[in-house]
């Protein structure tokens, strides 16, 4: 199934909540309102014309200089039935979620596709989104302490953590 | 239990454990056990809290980001070319297979064709390297069973393996060598020779190690039934690789979404089969701890055959396309995938025009893989979360990033 | 003074440093281990009385066995390490008042009515006399002992399985 | 010159004629110092009064000053070994330390037996008293010849062989012989007991401790040679042979760590309380028939009765560590051992209840005249028994398979995580001391014990003959050596195991040994039983049974040979090398 | 004093007797009980053994001493099964907790 006709299935679907459809290039994608981020989540995976059973993948991107940040999530449908007993790629497609750069919320998906947990969390660790409903809210990656989202365009890197010194290079 | 100290151990609790184990810790004589970071089979900075009942694991945590070195960020401050020898350090083990990864996307996103040898080579250093990456993954999990020798034994045939990579790149381990644009440099004279002979003394050793470990009746017994993954748990927590296809799901990107030049090569996708059958010890259960460690041992016979057929179609021509000195990253995005050692090692580049990226995503099959440690660790032995641990092939330097 | 008199002083001296350990140790292992001590003493005490083999057995029941069993049930029911019942004084000083009493009771009871001190009169015993004792004088205790230790070891079975829900 | 060494030195300082010459003359000098120390020695044994002690002081003067001599020549000739002196005569120690144990164990022995004759000569059979110089000058060089076996054999009561009753050498009454003289001053302390005692545990003690280094060593290289590669090659030279005492130095000289919140007395104690019982169990622990510190009638039970206490040192390490690696440790150690001494005890009750007695020189005794006579081959129950015996005690080790108290990818050490430095290797040293221990046991009660599998009458000649014919005879056929060699062909299989099989897991051992053993090891019992009250003694039964289990004994070890062999012989090996350095045109 | 007979070690069983005695009385902790059970056990257990040697010359004390160490044995097993139950039902293991059954 093209990312053309998936993108079709969702905004018949959901309407105006799709706000973006690019359904060519290397990585097609559609993006969606985050609060009907978890509804769309069931859908697809439970959709018998989707079957989206895989989450690849759940990238933060930071847009900055404009004031949003956006959850990527990457979508894959495996089905048994192809030569030799090869599962088959139905379909692919990535799902934009675009949220505030501050305070943002998204409703986790955790519960639809446990892969989630932890990319969640990694998204949140290091942009600082906030999914809500999601079983452990922890920093998974960077200290329990630590302050700020490194992978925002805006950090600025510590000069110290914990009494250690951190040696800043001048910002190219 | 003293609010201090845990037995001897400093406090490495966070507040969220405290929280998550605080209720249950007052009913019964549970241990809570700090695994890690320096254990001998948590393989790397792995730490996993453990709470248990005597023996008995009732739950395991896991902790990780000991080894987080900000591949991510690096990545967004360096042009393509400069990150490729920090991909070697993601998966540590399947050096090659991290670059390949990392050149096809940006090739993809820029458009650059990778000349005929080029994509040859690259299969090449990716099957070995897969192969040296299972001899790892097999010889540890012998010692994380407490059988030492076949250790020794994948590290034997592994310096063969690396010892061509070093003819070839001068590197054992960081290899740098599959670049964008193709190789950077030929391979030496005499090298199809030389893997060759490689391939014909290793084929058979392979068969050896199933005899020696893989159908060890005491290690049968402590994998078989082990770890359980079934094929829609493996699926929601996003397994891949050989902890996938160890669940009975047929299912590799080299074979179900050919990239590179896979789809010339004639190879079978092994997977997790149940007890009974020809080769498969009766206690086998699909998707368990021993499914996983010998879908990597017939994968390692499947990159023997594919070498062969490569190494009989290798064309002479370019090794490197010609690549623009000052490689802009052009506007756009893509996320590509390919089948790494470990499972499908994921690059989400996004572009705006510049000379670096504005974000390069990795996604490590490990991280990926590990995710289901605590799913999978409830009430099990202590001995069998290194079982577990050891079958699922996790490698730090991916997860942490 | 013979060797078995500077055997028996040292052996004495031995046995009761550690019952006395036992009971001023606070730590429970560390009472398990003076009992150990004890139990080693009086296993080589009976070496002196010529009992070889009751020695033996003493070592490989009491000190192989139950002393594990006690430093398993020690493991198994102290999750707090550090966790110690201390004895209350009033106790303490009751206790320590009745034993000594008693204590020296009987040491003047036994140094009174002491008989004259008597070479041991009986010869060495084998293993194999003990055997034929077991098996015939005291056959009908020996097979009940065996009922007895059957019986143990279903209830100390029954009594720790866990409950079933 | 940061390299100029002794030998250098040494090496550099004798021009070439000057040195042939220097070494005749303190050769020449040598031998005539030490002809005139004989000459002197001769004198002292007839010269009376002052002149006597002259004439012993001379024959010492003279015989140090030959031996100077003689030393100097040698040194002067071989002075380009002298900078390696002292690692080659390590070595010899080293490697001849185990052979020259097992020697000194039988020389002893005999010397004993000296004694005793003499004892029994001058007071008659069966008395006891004090002998004096004097009376055992008296005696001389006298040879009995049967003393040995027959007061072993006589002590449980079964029948020796009767050419070996008669015999005893009589006593060469007034022969003032030089040798017996000197003979006499020697041999006068070994009449007590405590001497002998003494003797006894430091033989036992320096026993021990080679035992342990060796082991450790040998365990290494084979393993090495196992996983294709070397093992220890550096230290001392040939094979890393000094590898385990440069070991001990380095284990030594390391930090004495105690955690904070240790139990510190009781983490100090733990290790002696592992190692005591290992060191203690070998007094009970017959060598040969004569070659024992302490034959004790119920010697069997003694040294079970040790090894149960030396459990006791490993679990009080693992909770006194306040480590909870540890004291998971300790609680595996804790299970594995109670579950594991009742098959144990079981299959040793086959061997006690098939000859009878507890006293382990005896269970030995019986088992002389070859391969056939051992008593695991004697039903197929006592076989059996053995193979449950030899599973219960790598249980009992803590060797792998059941290596499970200090698991090392499971439990990072274990009961040993703490442990650093010596006490750390004093487990070492108990863990190895035991293992060569069970091995010795089931030397002892199954295969032989210190006879060779050569039949009895092969040598029996040489038992009557003169001093060197017997001790011959205690070399090659029956005799310390012997069963040093079978504690450590079972000390092998240890290791071989170790190093090939993974570890089981907790319930696994549990499972194994309630389920498996336990039953198995009643139901050889009961065979046992009543095989012993069924099958009579020279049967047909017996016989076939004992010819059908000797062969497949014998087929077992001749199988793993030629599986070893032909395993070698085909073993795939990459011809050549892919490195660089060997490639075309580099 | 310097033959050793009887009395010798009568006392020196007094002595292990109240140590025990002492013990069980005082601790609190179940397993301490147990043991101090298990030193009065040892003393009885010398005293049979050195009436057998001293004063029967027959083989009945050193068997009756044997039957008390298998007794004591059985009875440790047994009081250890009992504390572990009681522990999962006390979560203590303080033997002056156990007051259920006071009337």
């Amino acid at each position: 199934m093209s990312p053309q006709e998936i993108a079709d299935i969702l905004k018949t679907q959901f309407g105006d909540a799709l706000t973006a459809v690019v359904a060519e290039g290397s990585h097609p994608h559609v993006t969606i309102a985050a609060e009907r981020w978890h509804e769309a989540a069931v859908f697809l995976r439970d959709d018998p014309r989707l079957q989206m059973n895989m989450l690849r993948c759940v990238s933060g991107l930071d847009l900055h200089p404009e004031p949003w940040i956006e959850v990527v999530y990457d979508l894959i449908s495996m089905q048994p039935g192809g030569q030799q007993g090869l599962w088959v790629n139905q379909s692919t497609i990535a799902v934009r979620v675009r949220v505030p750069r501050d305070g943002g919320h998204v409703a986790s998906v955790a519960d639809v596709w446990p892969a989630a947990d932890w990319h969640e969390r990694e998204a949140a660790d290091l942009f600082g989104v906030i999914f809500d409903g999601h079983p452990d809210p922890r920093r998974i990656l960077l200290p329990d302490d630590w302050i700020g989202h490194p992978l925002r365009k805006d950090y600025v890197f510590p000069t110290e953590y914990d009494g250690i010194p951190c040696a800043v290079t001048a910002e190219s | 239990m003293e609010d201090k100290v845990v037995h001897g151990q400093p406090d490495l609790l966070t507040d969220f454990d405290r929280q998550r184990v605080a209720a249950d810790d007052l009913r019964t004589e549970e241990l809570l056990i700090n695994m890690g970071p320096q254990h001998p089979s948590t393989h790397g900075v792995l730490r996993l809290m453990l709470r248990t009942d005597g023996e008995l694991v009732l739950e395991a945590i896991p902790h990780i980001g000991y080894l987080h070195r900000c591949a991510e960020k690096i990545g967004e401050n360096v042009t393509p070319v400069q990150f490729v020898p920090y991909t070697d350090r993601l998966d540590y083990l399947a050096g090659m297979n991290n670059n390949h990864g990392y050149s096809l996307a940006i090739e993809k996103l820029c458009g650059l064709e990778v000349p005929e040898r080029a994509r040859y080579i690259r299969v090449l250093m990716c099957e070995l390297n897969r192969i040296a990456s299972h001899l790892v993954s097999f010889g540890c999990y012998g010692l994380d069973m407490g059988a030492f020798t076949p250790f020794l034994y994948a590290f034997r045939e592994r310096e063969y393996i690396l010892d061509l990579f070093e003819a070839t790149c001068g590197q054992r381990l960081t290899y740098n060598y599959l670049s964008i644009g193709g190789v950077t440099q030929d391979l030496p004279g005499g090298f199809a020779d030389k893997l060759a002979h490689f391939l014909d003394y290793f084929e058979p050793k392979i068969d050896e190690y199933n005899n020696l470990l893989s159908y060890n009746y005491i290690f049968v017994k402590r994998t078989a039934g082990v770890g359980v993954v079934s094929a829609a748990d493996a699926l929601a927590y996003g397994l891949t690789g050989p902890c996938l296809r160890a669940s009975g799901v047929k299912w590799d990107l080299r074979r179900c979404v050919p990239y590179e030049i896979y789809d010339r090569f004639e190879f079978d996708i092994p997977i997790g089969i149940a007890g009974g059958a020809i080769g498969v010890p009766r206690e086998v259960v699909v998707g368990d701890s021993w499914s996983r460690y010998f879908v990597r041992m017939q994968e390692m016979k499947q990159s023997v055959r594919i070498l062969r057929q490569a190494l009989q179609q290798l064309p002479a021509g370019e090794f490197r396309a010609k690549v623009p000195a000052a490689l802009k990253v052009p506007a756009g995005e893509v996320y590509l995938e390919v089948e790494g050692a470990r499972g499908q090692l994921g690059y989400l580049i996004v572009g705006d025009g510049k000379k670096t990226p504005r974000r390069v995503k990795i996604r490590g099959p490990s991280f990926c893989n590990l995710s289901i440690a605590t799913h999978v660790c409830r009430r099990v032995l202590i001995a069998d979360v290194a079982a577990i641990l050891g079958s699922i092939d996790v490698v730090m330097g991916e997860v942490d990033r | 003074m013979t060797g078995e008199a500077i055997a028996f002083y040292l052996l004495a001296a031995v046995v009761t440093a550690f019952a006395l350990g036992c009971v001023l140790a606070s730590n429970i292992v560390r009472m398990a281990l003076c009992l150990l001590g004890t139990l080693g003493g009086v296993a080589l005490l009976y070496f002196l009385m010529a009992a070889n083999f009751l020695g033996a057995i003493q070592l490989i029941v009491y000190a192989g066995g139950t002393l594990i069993v006690i430093v398993f049930g020690v493991m198994l029911t102290s999750r707090a390490y550090g966790t110690k019942l201390r004895v209350r004084p009033l106790e303490m000083i009751g206790a320590a008042v009745v034993t000594l009493a008693l204590l020296a009771g009987l040491t003047a009871i036994l140094v009174r009515t002491a008989g004259p001190v008597v070479s041991p009169s009986t010869p060495d015993f084998g293993v194999a006399q003990i055997g034929t004792e077991l098996l015939s004088t005291y056959l009908v205790p020996f097979e009940v002992i065996s009922v007895l230790l059957l019986a143990v070891m279903i209830g100390a079975a029954y009594l720790v399985q866990p409950e079933k829900k | 010159m940061a390299n100029f060494t002794v030998e250098d030195a040494l090496r550099s300082r004798w021009s070439a004629s000057a040195k042939p010459r220097a070494v005749r003359t303190f050769a020449v000098l040598g031998i005539v110092l030490a002809v005139a120390a004989l000459g002197l020695g001769y004198l002292a044994s007839s010269a009376p009064g002052a002149g006597y002690w002259l004439a012993v002081l001379g024959t010492a003067l003279a015989g140090v000053a030959a031996m100077t001599c003689l030393g100097a020549a040698f040194v002067i000739q071989f002075s380009r070994l002298v900078g390696t002196w002292l690692f080659r005569l390590a070595f010899l120690i080293f490697v001849g330390g185990l052979v020259g144990i097992a020697l000194l164990a039988w020389v002893p022995a005999l010397l004993y037996e000296q004694v005793d004759a003499a004892v029994a000569d001058h007071y008659g059979a069966g008395a006891t008293g004090v002998l004096t110089v004097a009376d055992l000058e008296a005696v001389g060089w006298a040879l009995p010849t049967d003393s040995i076996e027959v007061r072993r054999q006589g002590a449980v009561g079964w029948a020796p062989p009767t050419d070996s009753i008669d015999g005893r050498g009589k006593a060469v009454v007034g022969s003032a012989h030089p040798t017996a003289s000197f003979l006499a001053y020697a041999l006068w302390p070994l009449q007590f007991r405590l001497t002998r005692d003494i003797l006894a545990l430091v033989g036992v003690v320096g026993f021990v401790s080679l035992l342990a280094m060796f082991t450790i060593w040998w365990e290494r290289k084979v393993a090495g040679r196992m996983q294709s590669r070397l093992g220890p090659m550096r230290v001392g030279g040939w094979h890393g042979w000094a590898q385990s005492m440069a070991d001990g130095i380095k284990l030594l000289q390391k930090e004495d760590i105690y955690l904070e919140g240790a139990d510190r007395p009781l983490f100090k104690l733990a290790p002696y309380i592992a190692f005591m019982p290992a060191l203690a169990l070998f007094l009970a622990l017959p060598f040969s028939a004569a070659w024992i510190c302490r034959d004790l009638d119920i010697g069997l039970l003694f040294i079970l009765a040790l090894a149960g206490i030396g459990v006791l040192g490993v679990i009080v390490a693992g909770w006194a560590s306040n480590n909870k690696w540890s004291l998971l440790g300790a609680m595996r150690e804790a299970c594995q051992m109670i579950s594991y001494e009742i098959p144990l005890g079981f299959a040793l009750l086959v061997p006690v209840m098939t000859t009878g007695t507890l006293r382990l020189t005896a269970i030995g005794e019986l088992q002389a005249g070859g391969f056939h006579t051992w008593l695991a081959f004697q039903s197929p129950f006592t076989l059996a028994a053995a193979v449950l015996f030899f599973t219960a005690t790598l249980a009992a080790c803590k060797r792998a398979p059941f290596d499970l108290p200090e698991a090392e990818s499971e439990l990072v050490a274990g009961v040993y995580t703490e442990y650093s430095g010596f006490r750390w290797s004093l487990f070492f040293f108990a863990e190895y001391a035991e293992m060569f221990a069970v091995g010795a046991l089931a030397a002892i009660l199954f295969f032989g014990a210190w006879y060779s599998p050569l039949p009895a009458n092969w040598g029996a000649a040489w038992l009557h003959g003169p001093l060197w014919q017997r001790a011959l005879y205690g070399i090659l056929f029956n005799g310390p050596l012997w069963l040093i060699f079978k504690g450590f062909f079972f000390l092998f299989v240890q290791i071989w195991l170790r190093w090939t099989l993974p570890r089981i897991r907790l319930d696994q051992v549990m499972y194994a040994c309630v389920q498996v053993m336990l039953p198995l090891s009643m139901l050889v019992l009961l065979g046992a039983t009543f095989w012993a009250l069924l099958v009579p003694h020279g049967s047909m039964l017996a016989v076939v049974a004992n010819l059908a289990c000797t062969a497949l004994g014998v087929g077992a070890v001749l199988a793993i040979i030629g599986i070893v062999f032909y395993g070698y012989s085909n073993r795939r090996q990459l011809v050549g090398t892919l490195a660089i350095e060997h490639w075309p045109g580099s | 004093m310097l033959t050793i007979g009887l009395t010798h070690y009568l006392v020196l069983a007094a002595v292990l007797f109240c140590c025990g005695l002492y013990v069980m009385t005082t601790k609190r902790n179940a397993v301490g009980i147990l043991i101090g059970a298990e030193l009065v056990l040892n003393a009885a257990c010398l005293n049979l053994v050195a009436f057998s040697r001293y004063r029967t010359g027959r083989l009945d004390g050193q068997i009756a001493a044997l039957f008390v160490i298998v007794l004591a044995a059985a009875e440790a097993a047994i009081a250890i099964a009992i504390f572990v139950n009681y522990y999962r039902l006390l979560s203590t293991i303080d033997a002056d907790e156990g007051r259920q059954l006071r009337g």
